[in-house]
């Protein structure tokens, strides 16, 4: 398999992510569907929290694709400083509005889970607010890309940010533990414990975590060409400028 | 490195305000919490600690875009630049002005202002041992923040975008520290853990500042 | 000690301004850069400079040689020529002024405030400013704009005497200073004026 | 359609939030790639027009 320091080139990386993307995009249909439907309506409900468990299809998902998403733009950011990776560069900076979104939907899910559960619309738990920080790290770094106008420095700039916001939002996470004891459930998909949740619940919910992660790879990709096609765009005003 | 610290302390003094301006941001937001409150002194008491840490926290951030700025424009920077004066000292040197301008006086400031809070007596000396602790980080921090934003037009409000979210560790273990303190319980733990960020912030944050910089000085 | 740059080539964001640029300038030589506005006279002194790396070429001089000075001068309104003098002289570690002061006639002027200086005087401030790096080689960006016919006049006198003490200057500037040993390079062939050679973007990208 | 008793609302209203943020994302960077490769098109035809 071609090693990603060839996709430092732009036209290399076009032509494959055009061939890859509806292969992406299909599994990424085909996983949410039968995720989501399966969960929807083939599994009982819980015997304490009822029907919305139900939720945990999209939730516990999104959460963990809010948080890879981060972690994706961090080691995107850190091949771009390291090895001036163009691409890869712009594939943080077309991921940081889908790992956003990925970010409010867990808090929409999450406060809308905690109604009934622990009856109020929004509980101040260390788990649900270090999302809400995340949200923040994303706006910040969102912000950021706009406002600089030469793109390389934008770059450089965007992937410092990545990495000292990453260091912060693990320190923040930690000081949230230690902050607000918390209601929220344990990890529901850790890999070491031997049985998490009952398997009905279980396999479901890994279709659609694998759903939200093609979906994921396919709208980065889908957004990368798209920001390769604005540089290009960039580059051509600026030599038309140059007269 | 203190020609740097020196002319940055004159200038404080003689153009921009210097300690004064933070200080007065301090005491009218810390005046105008119980407009917005409620004058029970009970109510007050409890929530002194988070206020106080509010208001010194946005007393810092006020002065961060002005740390760069300045010598930007006209020309100091470049000059810094390919002086033998390395980027990271310079930093290292704006944060320790700006910690001397805004920081310090807020220590100091604190007791008087949570008296006026009615923050509980025993909480006083936590309150100046958190502020002490964590205003260095909220320099090293704005630091960085300033220079990352420092090649943009108008970017204050980028700047407390950028920086506010790195500032919540310090406040609530800083706060919590303070809360602990006032309430009579103990209270070491979240100093200790307040130091160790900022350790850690005025270690590693004005290699990074100084990373934005030549980025910004391209 | 001469300043020699081999097939130098600069960029100014995504655009690269100059390309092949090559020439020498001996101690005691002075080199005027000409060319129209915006052609890179300022992007080639930033990268003499250090201050933005170099797409290609070699900048061979010794290390800590080079002074830069832009039109913004550096200098603070509200502190005094002395205090100026004083925080570069710090900041450049060489401790003393009084050479500097002489040399530009500051003396009466050392405790008035550098924002009630005329455009001339704080020229003359500036240009002591260089004397005070202490570096031999100075890269000026037009240093005598704003100052009328008697202070050029005391500007180049300043910038022979650098010279005659062995220094050398790179100087871009549209008037003539009549400098005794002043080559003159013209950088229009030089310049470039397409996008960054390390830019992936700047062929087709289907 | 199951019966998703007293909390239905709450199961639906998620549903509904999160399958719509997604659609944001979704019909956003479809528009954006739209707007952006019709800008392109005609920049690049302009310059071969030009040369």
């Amino acid at each position: 398999m071609a090693s990603i320091w060839e996709y430092a080139n732009p036209r290399k990386f076009m032509a494959t992510s055009a061939f890859v993307l509806p292969w992406i995009a299909g599994l990424a249909g085909v996983c949410l569907v039968v995720g989501l439907v399966w969960g929807f309506f083939f599994t009982p409900d819980d015997f304490r929290q009822g029907s919305t468990v139900k939720i945990i299809y999209i939730h516990v998902p999104s959460a963990i694709m809010a948080v890879n998403a981060w972690l994706m733009m961090l080691v995107a950011s850190l091949i771009w400083v390291i090895r001036r990776h163009h691409v890869s560069a712009l594939a943080a900076k077309a991921a940081a509005p889908v790992g956003m979104v990925f970010t409010l939907i867990a808090l929409a899910t999450g406060a809308i889970w905690g109604q009934p559960m622990w009856g109020t619309w929004w509980e101040w738990d260390p788990r649900l607010t270090s999302f809400l920080i995340l949200f923040l790290f994303y706006l910040g770094y969102m912000a950021l890309w706009e406002a600089i106008e030469n793109p390389d420095s934008a770059a450089d700039l965007t992937s410092v940010l990545c990495l000292v916001g990453s260091v912060f939002a693990v320190i923040s996470r930690y000081a949230l533990l230690f902050w607000n004891q918390g209601l929220h459930q344990g990890a529901t998909l850790s890999l070491d414990r031997e049985q998490n949740i009952s398997n009905v619940f279980w396999y479901p919910l890994v279709i659609s975590l694998a759903g939200f992660g093609f979906l994921f790879l396919a709208l980065v990709l889908y957004r990368t060409q798209t920001e390769i096609r604005a540089r290009r765009l960039k580059a051509l005003i600026a030599q038309e400028r140059m007269g | 490195m203190i020609a740097l610290l020196s002319r940055d302390l004159a200038l404080a003094i003689r153009a921009g305000g210097g300690f004064g301006l933070s200080l007065a941001f301090f005491l009218i937001f810390t005046t105008m919490v119980p407009f917005g409150v409620g004058p029970e002194t009970g109510v007050l008491a409890v929530i002194a600690p988070g206020i106080l840490w509010l208001g010194a926290l946005l007393a810092c951030l006020l002065s961060l875009d002005r740390i760069f700025q300045l010598d930007w424009e006209d020309g100091t920077l470049d000059l810094i630049a390919t002086s033998p004066v390395p980027l990271e000292g310079l930093a290292a040197i704006k944060a320790l002005a700006h910690w001397i301008t805004t920081g310090l006086p807020l220590v100091l400031a604190a007791p008087v202002l949570g008296v006026l809070l009615n923050l509980p007596a025993s909480g006083h000396g936590w309150l100046m041992a958190s502020l002490a602790l964590g205003t260095p980080a909220l320099s090293a921090i704005g630091t960085f923040g300033a220079a990352l934003t420092v090649g943009i037009k108008r970017g204050g409000l980028l700047l407390s975008l950028l920086v506010l979210p790195l500032y919540m560790p310090t406040l609530i273990f800083a706060a919590l520290c303070v809360t602990r303190g006032a309430a009579g319980q103990e209270a070491l733990t979240p100093l200790l853990l307040v130091g160790g960020i900022t350790l850690g912030c005025l270690a590693v944050l004005p290699f990074a500042a100084a990373a934005a910089l030549r980025v910004n000085l391209r | 000690m001469t300043l020699r740059v081999v097939d130098l080539a600069c960029a100014r964001g995504p655009a690269q301004i100059l390309a092949g640029v090559t020439f020498a300038v001996a101690p005691g030589q002075a080199l005027i850069l000409r060319g129209p506005n915006g052609a890179g006279k300022t992007t080639l002194l930033r990268t003499l400079a250090g201050l933005t790396p170099p797409l290609a070429g070699r900048i061979e001089a010794d290390p800590d040689a080079i002074a830069y000075a832009a039109h913004a001068d550096g200098l603070k309104a509200q502190l005094s020529v002395r205090e100026n003098l004083v925080f570069w002289a710090g900041v450049f570690g060489t401790r003393d002024i009084t050479a500097a002061v002489a040399a530009f006639h500051l003396g009466p002027l050392l405790d008035r405030r550098a924002g009630e200086m005329s455009a001339g005087q704080k020229r003359r401030l500036s240009l002591a400013r260089l004397l005070v790096t202490g570096r031999p080689i100075w890269c000026l960006d037009e240093p005598t704009v704003s100052l009328d016919a008697e202070n050029v006049a005391r500007f180049a006198s300043a910038v022979t005497a650098h010279l005659g003490r062995g220094g050398a200057a790179i100087i871009a500037t549209h008037i003539d200073l009549g400098l005794p040993t002043a080559q003159t390079l013209d950088i229009t062939p030089f310049v470039a004026k397409r996008i960054r050679a390390d830019d992936p973007f700047a062929e087709a990208v289907a | 359609m199951p019966d998703l008793g007293q909390y239905a609302v709450y199961v639906l209203a998620s549903y509904a939030v999160s399958l719509g943020l997604l659609a944001v994302i979704i019909l956003a960077s479809i528009f954006q790639a739209r707007r952006i490769r019709a800008r392109l098109e005609e920049v690049e035809s302009r310059k071969d027009r030009a040369a």
